[in-house]
């Protein structure tokens, strides 16, 4: 896999230098070894700070709706999962396409920093990484984990394959997952109402409205999202009483539906590891059983599954896929 | 000073809570935070850094104020403020009770924050040193000693044993109350404390040169070009914010209720694109500019208005949380000045 | 400030009896905001409207709450009464306490109490209402009709014949459609073309209307009243002006193998042709496909021989710009294609023929001169077949689903017209069912059978062979519960009809909608079948479901009353309770166009200002107000919330739950 | 199951349709057929006008009960909202199940205008179901309840 942050570094300085983009969006080192952020990049030297690893989990194509706006055009380095949010969001007229230099990237999953640091690891020297498994090398230990154990979560399910981009930096087949995208939602389903109602009482009421989940998600691309627009009645800053919690999480679970191309980032970066990919992952589940396979941003042009409907549709009454 | 063997700490707790509310860290849904003890709670005393910090029993995230009652024409205002009854904080890190000396110079100043205050008096707090400070830990930055914090009770784990001592008149009062613990006779925590500092020397981030962050390098740092790069990826969301235990900014809001109004407070994060958003105008437009702000007010503007003293105590919650690994570090690393590689 | 006044009625004593409507309009005069509160017996009476005016004059209210009936019933009367006042209509809302509460409960306490929870939900509104004034604009008065058949025909008489100018673009080089193919029609058995063919004269002779045949509609931007619309007018390389149609250049061509398609395809005609005799416009066209001098430029005999020189080889595609009020669609229909049915043989038998083909077979203009003879022989059949539902109420998805409708009643008359004219010809016709509703329409099929001695056999065809020059038609004979070979000389194949393939180009145009079978969707199935749900855009004949002539015509001058009733106005009045775009919230995603079903929302490029002399542009989505109907899709589509509807926003429903849930 | 008192009463907010069954309450009124005053009505323009927004801010406020009224399908004046909101509530209300969220609280039904005696059972087998359910505890928000 290290050949492949060679390969990427170097088709970005040759499109640099030839003039081909003006600039390089992509991740870069930060201080313990896993800690990556998305940067740009406008020039050789500042490539210097170029990296793609096991810890590139961040989805860059949110960063394009500023990026693709400016004068000359960006490469981005596009992982599966991050082409379909990529996708969508040019089908949304929110990245200008003819800007951006896409370069699809292999990825077979990236590692997630949490389950790591309960490992033990708190700093990362060196990664190897293979298909099926990972050595972590941390304060002179290797420390070799099944790829499943260390995932992140969105990885360790996800079935995204490359799409089409301008050019393809690839090497090996992607690995298929092993566990099931939808099982914890069945599981959920299967459980009674109130279990669930206890389930999710648990989860939501952790949290802390620092909107981390919206701010990243690629889907969630208002200009002013209705919570912070004093006008739209539902307004909110904080999780006042336990009703604001429900009231936001599932309406931005609402908004994004059929639009959510369950890249995961929501679950990745919210500090109080709410599982938020499963109120996405619902509406997935929901749309795929009533109204046929759909999978957001697999293409730029099909119409959503909510701006459309068949005169067969279910009923609401017949719709619930879970236990009473 | 005081013991209890680290088996038998339930039964610390239990008696605690028997006195006063008893707060502490609490491990629930996969997530390590303080909450108020319960039997059978998951007690995390493991964890250094729980999400939220140790400032919200002062300062929480959302606090009534005020209440209208509306009654076809007539309002009626009344006092929404909850009375603090007396509880015990336990657990509380060296950063996190140093956190609390940085809250009390901005609400206790004048005019004094009243619902602060109440909360701040009925409080007793037990600290814990941290025997394993993490990599992501840089208290020692800003002159804080991991290994010996005070608050009202000092608490350090040695051997298998908690030891206990007193540092304050109320704390001496509620280590007198617990009959659970014995007396730990010539037991000493010197060694371990020890320990811990050299711990601490050790880690990447214990000697962070903040040399450059002085007052009169204001307007130098402002307009540092290194700001872009820094805040590139930020994504405007609140979460350093929201776990930082010196970030101290909050908004006043009301809520239409069934029968009027109700006005309360919850925190606010300069990170937010409206956070400064005014009547005629939003005078910080870019990410950019609220990201330089949240970093130049802990190292340049508070120490600045407040004696030197940092508004940042190197808890590293900023380091762990941040959905695009932004943080503190960078930023001094980039500004601080030399030998910071 | 605001100042409410309330109006509480009594109904008489419909609502006073269980509602204590005294004690409503006291409670409700606490509110904040209401300045008066009044009851009154009746308030939609003279003297109940004039208490209203009075109370708006007097106490300078901004906007008004009536407690009353249902708004369905009096909304429009106490909005006119609050405009007679000064007050904008639209500041008038409506509490309904007698169907939603006097008439269905009974203990007064609780009606009154459900009365005021009501009325404060009026009040809640009230108080987010804002003045809407419905925009006005003006009407084209010229209407356009795509597609010359009967049907746009019709439509284009009637509407020219009240005054109003109308073009008729026809891609054919002439207009007639399909009924100018057919030989006789039922039940009256007169003859297509003498009843058709004046229609078409009186097309050509109206100084209102314009016929542009061999054109094609290119594109169609607007709105009702204000569409412009570009046509394509195809090169005839003929000067439509010069040509006589005295037919010299037809005789003279020799490229002379073209297929006929008048003819359907049963005889070959010249690259320069007139479609037939009675073509409207009698104007010859070259196929540039066939024509010598344009295919390789050697010939010009045609130029040559044509006495007024109105031969062009030079002539090129034009475009012509119009603007119209009203666009009516007649694209008409087509058979459909047999390629799915290949156990009747159209493809390898040459007598295996379509109803239609069979139309020409049969007409006197037609290749045989109107003396019925097989295709592959030019003998006279002695034994023919009929083979009914040929893909039409097929579920098994080779056919169509709907019933082609006018197939049993071409088959009883073909069958007639074939017993009639050669008694000693054996017809026989297998049949589903026979479905003959419509006036005179059973009596003609009877006829059929018991005068005609036609043979009806019920069951389905299984498959068309040869067999010694014979074609074999096996099939089930159901009430005999048999199976039947028929030996036939000409086997006639009844195939469905569908609507012409470029009614969906036209229909994504003009933005109305299209079923699974691309018949255009009506506004209303019932009580707007001529409309289509786009303001401004009517249908016309099959594009909107297989209709016969009688039905088409009828459905013509419907569609042309509809027509008449628009251009008529000199201003169309829109409604007011429209969606608006909120520019400053808007990214520009495009979902709230996805669900309009009136093709009200377009994107512009917008600048905007992003302060210290910056600007960016943005895609912003734009309602047109006079072709948005006020459903509100659109608004819970936008997750942002920069879509809302006027007079029913999202702000004015939230308080409305809100005053309702307050207890 | 929680204990409910004896002289409760639900609160039920229903949003009809203008052109089907706010009709159809009219003709329910019109016809005498009653059905519990807990139910009161919100008009929109079509069902398709329903933001599930409303709906939460509904139960927030206190609602126990939230049915969304709309045209049969097929029948929409619009010619296709009802299918839109059909959609939407679908996914909405399997959403409000997954979080545990008692299912018999939010209802979509098709009346027409000529429905009168189908809106008035409508409402009243609601209001029975609302009623047993007893009040919303699952998505209230204690703040407007005191």
């Amino acid at each position: 896999m290290q050949k492949l942050n060679e390969l990427a570094l170097e088709k970005a300085k040759t499109l640099l230098a030839n003039g081909t983009v003006a600039r390089v969006l992509g991740w870069k080192k930060g201080e313990l070894g896993y800690d990556l952020e998305p940067a740009v990049f406008y020039s050789e030297s500042d490539l210097e700070g170029f990296i793609y690893n096991a810890f590139s989990g961040a989805n860059l194509s949110k960063y394009l709706i500023e990026e693709s706006k400016k004068e000359g055009k960006v490469l981005v380095f596009l992982k599966p999962c991050d082409s379909y949010s990529f996708n969508q969001l040019v089908k949304e007229h929110r990245i200008v396409k003819e800007n951006v230099y896409t370069v699809g990237i292999e990825c077979q999953g990236k590692l997630d920093v949490k389950k790591l640091k309960e490992k033990g690891i708190e700093i990362v020297d060196g990664v190897i990484e293979n298909v099926d498994d990972v050595t972590v090398i941390s304060l002179g230990k290797e420390y070799n984990f099944v790829k499943e154990e260390v995932l992140l979560g969105k990885c360790s399910v996800c079935e995204k394959h490359l799409l089409s981009y301008d050019e393809v930096i690839s090497l090996h087949d992607k690995r298929t997952p092993k566990l099931d995208r939808f099982e914890i939602v069945k599981k959920l389903e299967a459980m009674t109402a109130d279990e669930r109602y206890a389930f999710w009482k648990g989860e939501l009421s952790k949290c802390i409205r620092c909107n981390a989940c919206r701010n990243v998600c690629p889907a969630c691309n208002c200009l002013k999202c209705v919570f912070d627009n004093d006008a739209s009645g539902i307004a909110s800053k904080a999780n006042s009483d336990s009703f604001e919690e429900k009231l936001f999480h599932i309406i931005r679970a609402f908004h994004v539906a059929g639009r959510c191309t369950d890249c995961g980032e929501c679950s990745r970066v919210c500090p109080q590891a709410i599982p938020l990919h499963l109120l996405n992952r619902k509406f997935i589940s929901d749309i795929n059983r009533l109204y046929g396979e759909f999978q957001a941003g697999e293409d730029d042009v099909t119409k959503g599954p909510l701006t459309a409907y068949t005169t067969g549709d279910a009923e609401p009454s017949e719709v619930f896929g879970g236990n009473k | 000073m005081k013991k209890i063997s680290c088996e038998n700490l339930s039964k610390l707790y239990s008696e605690i809570a028997s006195l006063q509310e008893l707060y502490l860290p609490v491990k629930e849904s996969g997530v390590t935070n303080y909450k108020k003890y319960e039997n059978g709670a998951e007690v995390d005393i493991k964890t250094l850094k729980t999400v939220k910090s140790a400032k919200d029993f002062f300062f929480p995230q959302t606090e009534d104020m005020m209440e209208f009652k509306v009654n076809g024409k007539n309002i009626e205002i009344n006092d929404a403020r909850k009375v603090a009854n007396p509880f015990v904080i336990f657990g509380v890190r060296a950063c996190d009770l140093k956190s609390f000396d940085i809250l009390d110079k901005v609400f206790l100043q004048e005019p004094v924050d009243t619902m602060y205050k109440a909360k701040r008096e009925a409080s007793t707090i037990i600290t814990l040193a941290c025997n394993n400070p993490e990599q992501t830990c840089f208290c020692k930055t800003f002159g804080i000693d991991a290994s010996n914090p005070a608050g009202d009770i000092s608490a350090i784990i040695v051997n298998g044993e908690m030891l206990f001592e007193a540092k304050t008149e109320k704390g001496a009062e509620l280590l007198n109350k617990l009959t659970c613990l014995e007396d730990a006779g010539d037991t000493d925590a010197d060694a371990e404390r020890a320990e811990i500092v050299k711990k601490s020397e050790n880690l990447p981030f214990a000697n962070l040169n903040l040399d450059e962050f002085k007052g009169e390098n204001l307007m130098k740092l402002f307009d540092r070009p290194e700001w872009a790069e820094l805040s590139k990826a930020c994504l405007g969301c609140g979460t350093c914010t929201f776990v930082c235990p010196t970030c101290q900014c909050f908004d006043i809001r009301d809520f239409i209720t069934n029968e009027g109004v109700r006005r309360f407070r919850c925190w606010d994060s300069c990170m937010y694109s409206e956070f400064t958003k005014m009547a005629a105008e939003n005078p910080r437009k870019t990410q950019l500019q609220r990201y330089r702000q949240r970093f130049m007010h802990k190292l340049v503007y508070f120490p600045q208005n407040n004696d030197g003293v940092y508004g940042c105590v190197g808890c590293g919650r900023c380091v762990q949380k941040c959905p695009q690994n932004l943080n503190i570090i960078k930023v001094i690393k980039k500004l601080g000045g030399k030998n910071n590689d | 400030m605001q100042r409410i006044g309330v109006f509480v009625c009594w109904c008489g004593s419909n609502i006073a009896s269980t509602v204590d409507v005294k004690k409503v309009a006291e409670v409700l005069k606490a509110e904040p905001g209401v300045v008066i509160s009044e009851n009154y017996q009746y308030m939609c009476s003279e003297n109940g409207q004039a208490l209203i005016r009075n109370a708006i004059k007097e106490h300078s209210l901004t906007g008004i709450v009536v407690c009353s009936c249902s708004p369905r019933m009096h909304e429009a009367t106490f909005r006119r009464t609050a405009e007679s006042a000064g007050l904008n209509p639209y500041m008038v809302e409506i509490a309904n306490i007698r169907e939603q509460c006097s008439w269905i409960h009974k203990d007064m306490e609780e009606a009154t109490e459900k009365a005021i929870i009501l009325g404060r939900s009026a009040i809640a509104k009230l108080k987010l209402n804002a003045p809407l004034t419905s925009g006005e604009s003006a009407v084209v008065k010229r209407a356009l009709v795509i597609g010359g058949g009967i049907a746009g025909i019709q439509s284009a008489l009637d509407i020219a014949e009240a005054g109003f100018e109308v073009d008729i673009v026809e891609t054919s080089p002439t207009i007639g459609g399909n009924m100018a193919k057919l030989d006789k029609t039922f039940p009256t058995l007169d003859c297509a073309a003498c009843i058709l063919t004046p229609k078409m004269v009186d097309c050509a002779q109206n100084e209102k209307i314009d016929i542009l045949t061999y054109s094609e509609v290119e594109s169609v931007k607007g709105f009702v009243g204000n569409f412009k619309v570009q046509i394509r007018k195809k090169a005839r390389f003929v000067d439509e002006k010069k040509c006589t149609g005295c037919g010299e250049c037809m005789q003279k061509c020799p490229s002379k193998k073209g297929l006929n398609d008048f003819n359907m395809g049963l005889n070959t005609r010249p690259a320069i042709y007139i479609p037939f005799a009675q073509a409207i416009p009698n104007v010859a066209v070259i196929d540039p496909e066939q024509c010598l001098k344009l295919k390789n430029g050697k010939c010009g005999l045609c130029a040559m021989k044509c006495n007024v020189n109105a031969i062009d080889y030079t002539q090129k595609d034009e475009i012509i710009e119009r603007e119209y009020g009203a666009i009516v669609v007649a694209t008409g229909y087509k058979p459909i294609s047999l390629e799915n049915f290949n156990e009747y043989g159209y493809s390898q038998y040459k007598d295996v023929v379509t109803s239609l083909e069979l139309e020409r077979l049969m007409n006197a203009a037609g290749p045989s001169e109107g003396h019925l003879v097989r295709p592959s022989d030019h003998k006279e059949p002695k034994v023919i077949t009929f083979i009914q539902c040929v893909g039409s109420r097929d579920t098994s998805g080779c056919g169509k689903p709907y019933c082609s409708k006018i197939c049993c009643m071409y088959t009883a008359k073909h069958a007639m017209l074939i017993r009639e004219k050669y008694p000693d010809t054996e017809v026989h016709v297998f049949y589903i069912d026979v479905r003959t509703p419509g006036k005179n329409y059973d009596e003609f099929f009877r006829r059929a059978v018991e005068q005609y001695g036609v043979d009806y056999v019920k069951g389905m065809v299984g498959k068309v062979y040869e067999e010694n020059g014979k074609l074999m038609v096996q099939g089930a004979d159901l009430i005999n519960n048999e199976q039947v070979v028929i030996p036939s000389d000409l086997v006639v194949l009844a195939a469905a009809i569908e609507p012409s393939p470029t009614v969906r180009k036209i229909a994504t145009m003009v933005t109305a909608s299209i079923d699974t079978n691309n018949f255009l969707t009506e506004a209303h199935a019932k009580l707007r079948p001529v409309e289509s749900p786009t303001a401004g855009i009517f249908l016309s004949g099959v594009c909107q479901g297989p209709k016969d002539i009688p039905e088409t015509v009828s459905q013509a001058s419907a569609c042309a009353a509809k027509v008449i009733g628009l251009l008529a106005k000199d201003k169309l009045k829109c409604n007011a309770s429209v969606a608006h775009s909120d520019e400053t919230l808007c990214s520009g995603c495009s979902v709230c166009a996805n669900v309009c079903p009136y093709g009200a929302i377009t994107y512009v490029d917008k600048e905007f200002r992003l302060g210290g002399g910056k600007t960016e542009l943005r895609r912003v989505a734009s309602v047109n107000p006079a072709v948005c109907q006020g459903c509100g899709a659109c608004t819970v589509t936008c997750p942002s919330g920069a879509m809302d509807l006027k007079g029913f926003t999202t702000g004015q429903i939230m308080a409305e739950v809100d005053a309702i849930c307050k207890r | 199951m929680q204990e409910i008192k004896k002289d409760y009463k639900p609160l039920i907010v229903a949003f009809c349709c203008n052109w089907c069954s706010y009709a159809g309450a009219d003709l329910a009124g019109s016809s005498r057929l009653s059905y519990p005053a807990e139910v009161k009505i919100i008009r929109v323009p079509c069902s398709c006008r329903v933001n599930p927004t409303f709906i939460l801010k509904a139960f927030q406020r206190g609602a126990d009960g939230v049915i969304i009224c709309g045209c049969h399908p097929g029948d929409c004046h619009y010619t296709s909202g009802n299918y839109f909101a059909r959609r939407r509530m679908s996914l909405l209300f399997s959403m409000l199940d997954y979080l545990g969220i008692e299912r018999e609280r939010t209802r979509v039904e098709w009346v027409s205008a000529a429905e009168g005696a189908k809106f008035s059972a409508v409402m009243n087998d609601f209001a029975k179901t609302v009623t047993e359910l007893g009040e919303n505890k699952r998505l209230e928000d204690l703040r407007c309840k005191n």
